[in-house]
């Protein structure tokens, strides 16, 4: 049922501090996972047990240090250790779900908690302007209210998060709603009637403006989507193309390590699989005239792409974690959207939904594979 | 006949002899040798392989007909439970179903079969070599007098020609035997005489197979009155990469441009007594046209027919595939084949257009019928087994024993009771090959038993 | 409109028995040069239903008889017989060639086709002095219509008595009281005279005690072997006689024939009979002739248009003549004489000579004549 | 010590099917110079006896430890040439063979580079004969015994084939009855004899022998291990029973082609059109159309067969002699009616086939040439439209009783069923055979047998033989009482595992799982088939399947991506041609 909280004088965090505490006091969970400030303002993802250290905690700032999916994955492994929560915003979600098919997580003993995400900026811009005290909490919520983007001049959201088709933490038992916010109201959270009445939260008065402004965002976010495609289509069919792209990587496999998917416990990169022998390169050069040194960078891309792309949920962490400023994200999510609508294929919508690399129909041949 | 004749292997428990080492025999042999019971498999010619050695491709998958017999054969010649009587009859049965005595014939091969190691410095030696004409190749081609059929011959063992071998015919070949002269392992011996073998058989099965019909009796077709005329069997050699020309479809080096293919020569055909349909020429033809198609570039190629039989899986596709390829299908049973200056003209009607039609040949194929064993007579009377109407041995009921006949113990595969292709045959001969294991499991159980007993 | 039941003529003729593939037409050799479709004849009387209309079916009476169509049917369909048979329903309904209806009168009138008087039928022997057939006598000579009256082919049967006479045979005729045998007739349609006839010989042969008959005409020994009641009488034609005459070196040849001969095989002999080898083995005894042999020889030997009643009837493609091409082939080969041993095939190859102007490179000559030269 | 590969090489002329398009001679002094070629040699026939005694003699002599034979697919020929170096003690995993047919020589123009390709086959085959390692073939026990599914005609004859050889049989039939469509006709061509005669022997005997126990009205639900001890699920009832079989023999049957995809012919739309299967009921007495004694029957052949347009381009097979018996039959039953049968081609091909064809003629059946294009009501009766294409008109035929020659058809559960037992399908549809002439009722899965129509249209005669050659083929495994396992094996780098259990998802054959408390994969080397589907999935590589390890196919690929022409250097091994 969606209940609401009361806002004391607009201080949004204040209440959802609360609410989580009261979570933890309840008993109805033993651990919540969420990010925590420290003086300097930066985010700790963290696993708190006491209610008192929610004081710190702040799942609404606009900046996403990790993908929480991987956390929740090693705080579940296979089965959840007790009764855990995890705050996390709806690509966090998405991500896990992916991850849940490919059995490095489970959602069994674990409560998803999530929020709305009005998108997040790149963490060392965030805290540059946050030291200067230029942006502040009450700027993004309200433009989360009005669904408007957040950002300003010289100063824009994650490129991921500009556009997010999915700002909404659809699969989460408890949603934490901030789209058409209005404090005075108080803050709206969806949950399951039992809690509810066990929290004692009361019904919320009225529905808010929250469908409109998630329509318009979506809008917004899907009309910056298709010009940013667009542009990186383009490149990639540019002369040079895919390679180009990757020509500034260092091979330092940032983005594998960023990427909330990407779960090898080795990578077939890192593995004995590809040290190769000396000879082999002087043989591969003699073959090309000149080779790439060390090699296997461009495979590394496609090698993760082909991994990948079909569980891509647009999270953008590879981007944000890319040294050489190489568009990661874009190039998985123009590829990922390609291959997605191939098979159907919406990644992080449900456990329903299986892996379409693992399943095959007939007719797959014709449409997939190339025509005859 | 010597006397004293040797035994062939006993005491193995229950055996099959089989009779005939075509795809059906050797099949056959192999599924029961498999079971792991024993097997004599008894060929009258000096190697096994039978009618399909001599096909180039098989239809409608185009494999190449030796590449997937030649295995088979191989298996056979090697496996521990088989043995392997070549050039060999078996002349006398006796007893009842689950104990046939039976006696085998080894024709003198005037060569070692020990020492031989089929190396064919005898066959380069001997006078006739490339003047006796090769039954194999349907006399498409010619050999020595000391051959082996073909070159994946099993056993790969020579044989003099008693036929053809001027020292057997003449009693004097020269001063000196070229062939000995020339054999190193001193495997050639003229001394040899036949020799009898006697084996026990808990089951027999008869697959000694068919002869292709003669041509001849259908004079107006020009068979035998023409150079160009030719049978499908003879074609099969042409097209054959193992035939006379190697594959080059010619009769004297120059490739034919127009070639006519006429079907149901010999089958269909109550005025020669021949009611039945052969059953494999359709398929065979549309195989020997896209081959014809494939060699020889450009050429017109015709195939008249009454009904096309496509009724096996993938034939239809087939036929559909030749006639994409430009193949002409014309309907029709052509009446005759004249002269024309130099080349032939085959008149017909075509049925469809209704109207008379002359075509030009300078290459014609008559698709020559299956026709039983000249001698199943003969057989039938040592095997005490009946025949049908058309010659072919009688099956004990036409759907649900096919492979069982008249005589309880004695089974037929393949071609023998009646016109199978490939597939057919290997399916024929395996259900043959299930009624023997059926028979030899319960006579072991039956020993078992007995031997408990006591 | 000349409608007439087609069942049953389907069931006599067993039409159902075809499976239309052609194998007559393919080999008709009228085919070749009129309308004439035996296949497609048939398949219109099984699917004709109630009626089948003969109006404008000229071309049934284009058929020369030959049979290579019945001989070469891998179903046993007849179907020169079934053509007969619709000729039947012509000449019933009296519709047939002006031709046609003067040689069923006058051979009914005159015992012979040809319109000539019956009491001149035993004129060309007059001075040969041939004994009249008595019970007894060993051969019946059955010299037939046409070697009786025309001129051309009487050469034939004087040949022919020379060669009996030296060979010591004993033979006999029926001068004026030998009649037709009624084989075009038959071949015409005209079935009820012809069983008319067949009853009339039968019962003279009979009453003369015939055990052995030869004759001229392979049409004559055709009906005679086929179509006519056996009575115990065994006929042969004259081929078949002299090939046992010189077999058993009754028959000797003092001459010589310095000549290059191809043979004919006449469709009556060859496709009809299948007696190929022993009018060859007679020419083959001739001293210092050369056999050669044309493409079309034995079965597949081409018809001379001479058959089935077209000895009387044009046909509807009278421009093209079989004869003619016939004699091409022999000088293709060739051959200084074009031989054969049926009167019919005599006249018609004799005529497509003359008319292709080629008496100087080739003659027609019969068997027994080149046999007789050789005496 | 360091093992040091000592390989030979070769190659196969195949007659002209390689030799005729590419250089052998060149090939095989090219593959002479390879690194750890020792020997390399060319002969026309490698599989021929004196093919295989050439390979023979120089492990012996020569003392090789790898062979490459390049010559044709390895389907057919792998095994023969791993019997052969096997019988001379090399291990049959040493030998590696190169495709130069299907793979190059037949689909290349004969041209220097359908040579050099060749080489480049051969080259990549050597390369990685010197990375093949010995493996070890294991034997397993067998359970003497066997499924059949489908009661039909061809599912009892072979259970009674199996079951006399004293084998135990269960028999799984879905319907509550045995018989299938068998059941549902009148009589059989070409003898007329009544089919329940027939029938009835057989279903006596299946009923009453002491080793086959019938299950009807049961369905298989689930499918597991592998040849000579397979465990297969039965569903009868709402209880499910497990199995433990050696072989399977599949005999599920065929569906009859819905003549009402062809709207044109009116099935559906008039009484008066039937199907040759209600026919054959009507024959047993059911009566005729709205009881009338019909004076006009058509017949016609071909409806859903020979179809490209609905998908059904094969021949049906039966239906020829199907229509001329039934044609028959009302020639016999109403001798005032006319017959007719629209025909393309009449396929009489069987024993007394032909003859039959001419008897139903003989009874005065009219058999037109022609494909009937459609079916129109006229007053009282129908009226069929078509060309005799051999008068070369159209005709129209009027009839009261329209007789359509519907064709087989894969049955609608044919999917099901090939994934339950990991089978394949012909383009048919139908299932598909092992190798269309020598392996008709083998599989691709090992121990699992075809007999009967799901393989393709069959009469009953060939259904029969058909089932009686699965039943032979099942009883070899049976008989011999073990079974080879396949030894190429997948297998899992448990460092580098991660569980996430795609690999299992994509296992045709059930042999991966997830470790229960490792978290990784396990591959059971019973049940793995080397197809290496795991392998291909794995995102880490933690998988690889034996005989084709990432090195051993890094290696060919190394060889193969090398595109500059092969260089023909003094060999310094041995070069003989032995042809």
């Amino acid at each position: 049922m969606k209940t609401a909280i009361p806002v004391e004088n607009g201080d949004v965090l204040a209440s959802v501090r609360g609410f989580l505490a009261r979570l933890l006091e309840s008993g109805t969970l033993e651990a919540i996972y969420v990010p925590l400030e420290d003086g300097s303002g930066a985010l700790i993802p963290a696993l708190v047990t006491d209610p008192a250290r929610m004081a710190r905690a702040n799942p609404l700032a606009p900046v996403m240090p990790i993908n929480g999916a991987r956390a929740v994955s090693a705080l579940t492994g296979k089965k959840a250790p007790g009764r855990i929560g995890a705050v996390l915003r709806p690509c966090e979600i998405r991500a896990l779900i992916e991850l849940v098919k490919l059995q490095q997580a489970t959602l069994e003993g674990l409560t998803l908690i999530g929020v709305d995400c009005p998108g997040t900026y790149e963490l060392p811009r965030y805290m540059e302007r946050r030291g200067q005290g230029s942006i502040g909490l009450d700027e993004v919520l309200a433009a989360a209210r009005d669904g408007r983007d957040p950002g300003s001049e010289g100063f824009v959201l994650r490129t991921a998060c500009r556009t997010c088709l999915h700002p909404a933490p659809d699969p989460a038992a408890i949603r934490l709603e901030l789209f058409g916010l209005d404090p005075a109201q108080g803050l709206t959270i969806e949950m399951p009637d039992d809690l509810a009445a066990k929290l004692g939260c009361a019904a919320a008065s009225s529905e808010g403006a929250r469908r409109d402004v998630l329509e318009k965002v979506v809008a917004t976010h899907g009309a910056a989507r298709e010009k940013e495609l667009a542009g990186i289509h383009a490149q990639m069919n540019a002369n040079g193309g895919l390679p180009s792209l990757f020509n500034a990587c260092i091979r330092c496999h940032n983005c594998m390590t960023a990427c909330p998917i990407c779960y090898c416990k080795t990578c077939l990169f890192k593995s004995a699989s590809f040290d190769h022998k000396p000879e082999h390169y002087l043989s591969a050069a003699q073959r090309k005239g000149a080779l790439r040194m060390l090699s296997d960078a461009l495979l590394f891309q496609l090698t993760r792409m082909n991994h990948m792309s079909a569980s891509c949920v647009s999270c953008g962490m590879c981007t944000s974690a890319c040294p050489s400023e190489i568009p990661v994200g874009l190039i998985f999510s123009a590829v990922g959207a390609q291959v997605q609508a191939a098979f159907g294929y919406e990644p992080g919508r449900s456990l329903e939904d299986p892996l379409p690399l693992v399943t095959f129909q007939a007719n797959e041949w014709t449409e997939v594979g190339e025509a005859k | 006949m010597s006397e004293n004749p040797t035994h062939g292997t006993n005491g193995r428990g229950p055996a099959a002899l089989v009779i005939g080492g075509g795809i059906a025999g050797i099949q056959a042999a192999l599924d029961i040798a498999d079971a792991g019971f024993h097997v004599y498999l008894v060929e009258r010619s000096p190697s096994i392989g039978g009618r399909m050695s001599q096909l180039d491709k098989t239809f409608p998958t185009l494999d190449c007909s030796a590449c997937i017999l030649t295995p088979k054969m191989v298996d056979a010649g090697r496996h521990p439970n088989i043995d392997l009587y070549t050039y060999s009859e078996v002349v006398q049965v006796t007893g009842e179903a689950g104990n046939f005595h039976a006696r085998i014939r080894m024709k003198p091969r005037y060569v070692d079969p020990e020492k031989c190691r089929g190396c064919g410095l005898c066959a380069e030696a001997c006078r006739l070599a490339g003047r006796v004409s090769s039954d194999f190749n349907a006399g498409m081609g010619q050999r020595a007098a000391v051959y082996v059929p073909f070159p994946q011959a099993v056993p790969l063992i020579y044989t003099v020609d008693p036929e053809a071998c001027v020292y057997l015919t003449r009693g004097v070949c020269g001063k000196t035997f070229k062939c000995k002269d020339a054999c190193t392992a001193g495997a050639i011996d003229f001394d040899q005489k036949e020799v009898f073998v006697d084996v026990e058989a808990t089951t027999i099965i008869n697959a000694t197979g068919f002869d292709v019909f003669d041509a001849n009796l259908r004079p107006e077709l020009g068979y035998g009155a023409y150079r160009q005329v030719i049978t499908s069997l003879e074609f099969e050699r042409l097209a054959s990469a193992s035939g006379p020309t190697a594959g080059k479809i010619t009769l004297d080096g120059t490739l034919p441009k127009k070639v006519v293919f006429i079907q149901c020569v010999g089958s269909r055909d109550q005025s020669l007594n021949i009611p039945y349909c052969s059953r494999v020429c359709c398929m065979a033809i549309a195989k020997q046209a896209h081959l014809a198609h494939d060699r020889l570039p450009g050429a017109e190629i015709t195939v008249f027919y009454m009904d096309i039989r496509a009724f096996g899986k993938g034939f239809e596709e087939f036929y559909d595939r030749v006639r994409h390829e430009g193949v002409l299908y014309r309907r029709g049973n052509p009446s005759e084949v004249l002269r024309r200056g130099e080349r032939l003209v085959v008149r017909a009607e075509d049925t469809l257009l209704g109207e008379p039609v002359e075509v030009e040949a300078d290459l014609v194929v008559l698709a020559v019928g299956i026709r039983p064993r000249a001698d199943a007579a003969e057989l039938a009377g040592m095997l005490g087994l009946a025949q049908d109407e058309n010659g072919f041995f009688q099956e004990a009921h036409p759907k649900v024993a096919t492979v069982e006949s008249n005589r309880p113990g004695i089974l037929l595969a393949g071609c023998c009771q009646g016109p199978k292709d490939i597939p057919d045959t290997v399916a024929h001969a395996k259900a043959a090959a299930s009624a023997a294991l059926i028979q030899m499991a319960q006579t072991q159980k039956a020993m078992v038993t007995a031997h408990a007993a006591n | 409109m000349l409608q007439i039941e087609a069942l049953p003529i389907t069931q006599q003729y067993d039409l159902f028995a075809c499976i239309q593939c052609g194998k007559c037409t393919g080999g008709c050799p009228m085919a070749m040069k009129t309308r004439l479709n035996p296949r497609s004849i048939i398949l219109r009387l099984l699917t004709a239903g109630d009626g089948f209309d003969l109006e404008g079916r000229e071309e049934l009476w284009d058929c020369t008889t030959c049979s290579t169509c019945s001989s070469r049917c891998p179903k046993k369909v007849n179907p020169m017989e079934t053509i007969i048979g619709l000729r039947g329903a012509f000449v019933e309904k009296g519709r047939v060639h002006p031709n046609v209806k003067t040689a069923l009168e006058s051979t009914f009138r005159q015992g012979n086709p040809l319109t000539m008087p019956r009491d001149q039928r035993g004129a060309w022997a007059k001075e040969l002095g041939l004994k009249e057939y008595t019970e007894g006598t060993d051969y019946l000579y059955y010299v037939g219509c046409t070697p009786s009256y025309d001129p051309r082919a009487q050469k034939v049967s004087r040949s022919l008595v020379s060669l009996l006479q030296k060979a010591g045979v004993d033979f006999g005729v029926l001068g004026n009281k030998e009649n037709c045998c009624g084989s075009e007739i038959r071949r015409l349609g005209e079935q009820g005279l012809f069983e008319m006839m067949v009853e009339e010989n039968g019962e003279t042969y009979k009453g003369l005690g015939v055990k052995k008959m030869l004759t001229t005409s392979p049409h004559c020994f055709n009906v005679y072997r086929n179509d006519y009641p056996k009575n115990g009488m065994a006929v042969q034609h004259y081929t078949q006689v002299l090939a046992g005459l010189i077999e058993g070196k009754q028959l000797e040849f003092g001459g010589r024939v310095e000549k290059t001969i191809t043979y004919h095989d006449p469709c009556y002999l060859g496709k009809h009979n299948s007696i190929f080898d022993e009018p060859r083995a007679v020419l083959a005894a001739i001293p210092g002739v050369t056999l050669v042999e044309m493409d079309r020889s034995r079965q597949k030997s081409l018809c001379c248009e001479g058959g089935g009643g077209r000895m009387w009837l044009e046909g509807t493609n009278p421009s093209v003549r079989l004869a003619q091409m016939r004699v091409k082939e022999a000088l293709e080969v060739g051959a200084q004489v074009l031989a054969t041993a049926c009167p019919f095939c005599l006249l018609t190859l004799d005529e497509a000579v003359k008319h292709l102007n080629a008496d100087d490179r080739l003659q027609v000559l019969d068997v027994a004549e080149l046999a007789a030269q050789a005496l | 010590m360091t093992f040091t590969p000592r390989i030979g090489v070769y190659v196969c002329h195949c007659g002209i099917n390689i030799a005729a398009t590419v250089d052998v001679r060149k090939v095989t002094q090219w593959a002479a110079q390879l690194p750890g070629v020792v020997v390399s040699r060319d002969y026309t026939y490698m599989c021929s006896d004196p093919g295989q005694a050439l390979i023979q003699n120089d492990i012996r002599d020569l003392g090789l430890n790898r062979v490459v034979v390049a010559s044709c697919s390895p389907r057919m020929h792998e095994p023969t040439f791993r019997a052969a170096v096997s019988a001379v003690e090399l291990n049959p995993y040493c030998f590696e063979m190169a495709n130069i047919r299907e793979q190059c020589s037949w689909v290349h123009p004969a041209a220097e580079t359908t040579t050099q390709k060749a080489m480049h086959l051969v080259g990549s085959a050597v390369a990685k004969a010197a990375l093949l390692q010995p493996l070890e073939q294991r034997q397993a026990p067998t359970t003497p015994a066997a499924l059949v599914i489908g009661g039909g005609i061809a599912g009892m004859q072979a259970a009674l084939d199996i079951a006399d050889a004293g084998f135990e049989v269960t028999l799984v039939e879905r319907t509550a009855s045995l018989g299938g469509h068998v059941g549902e006709l009148d009589r059989t061509f070409p003898t007329l004899e009544a089919t329940a005669d027939l029938l009835s022997a057989i279903v006596e005997r299946v009923v009453h022998h002491a080793q086959v126990r019938v299950l009807t009205e049961a369905e298989v639900s689930a499918v597991g291990g592998f040849v000579g001890n397979f465990e297969v699920d039965v569903r009868h009832g709402d209880e499910t029973e497990k199995l433990k079989v050696g072989a399977i023999i599949v005999a599920s049957g065929f569906d009859v082609f819905d003549a009402r995809r062809r709207p044109e012919l009116g099935y559906g739309d008039y009484p008066e059109v039937i199907t040759t299967l209600e026919f054959e009921k009507m024959s047993q007495g059911e009566g005729w159309v709205n009881g009338r004694e019909p004076k006009k029957v058509v017949f016609i052949q071909c409806v859903g067969s020979r179809d490209q347009v609905l998908g059904h381009p094969y021949c049906s097979r039966v239906c020829c002699m199907v229509t001329a018996k039934q044609a028959r039959l009302v020639r016999e039953r109403l001798p005032n009616a006319q017959v007719t049968v629209f025909y393309m081609d009449v396929r009489a091909f069987g024993k007394g086939f032909e003859e039959f064809y001419d008897g139903a003629r003989g009874a005065g059946v009219l058999y037109r040439r022609g494909n009937p294009s459609e079916i129109l009501r006229r007053g009282e009766r129908v009226v069929v439209r078509a060309e005799d294409t051999l008068l070369g008109e159209p005709v129209e035929t009027e009839a009261d009783l329209v007789v359509l020659a519907v064709g087989m058809t894969p049955r609608a559960d044919t999917e099901a069923l090939a994934g339950l037992l990991k089978l394949a399908r012909s383009s048919d549809g139908f299932f598909m055979e092992a190798h269309p002439k020598l392996r008709p009722v083998d599989t691709a899965m090992a121990g699992v047998f075809l007999a009967g129509c799901c393989q393709g249209p069959k009469d009953i005669t060939e259904t029969i033989a058909q089932a009686r050659a699965a039943a032979a083929t099942a009883m070899v495994p049976l008989m011999r009482g073990k079974v080879t396992v396949e030894a190429a094996t997948s297998f899992v780098d448990e460092e580098l595992c991660a569980g996430c259990g795609q690999c299992a998802s994509l296992c045709a054959f059930g042999a991966l799982s997830l470790h229960p408390t490792k978290g990784v994969m396990v591959s059971n080397a019973v049940l793995c088939q080397g197809c290496g589907a795991c392998a291909t999935a794995c995102p880490s590589g933690a998988i690889s399947v034996r005989h084709f390890t990432f090195d051993q196919v890094m290696a060919q690929i190394e060889v193969v991506a090398d595109f500059r022409a092969p260089q023909l250097s003094v060999a310094p091994a041995e070069v003989a041609s032995s042809s």
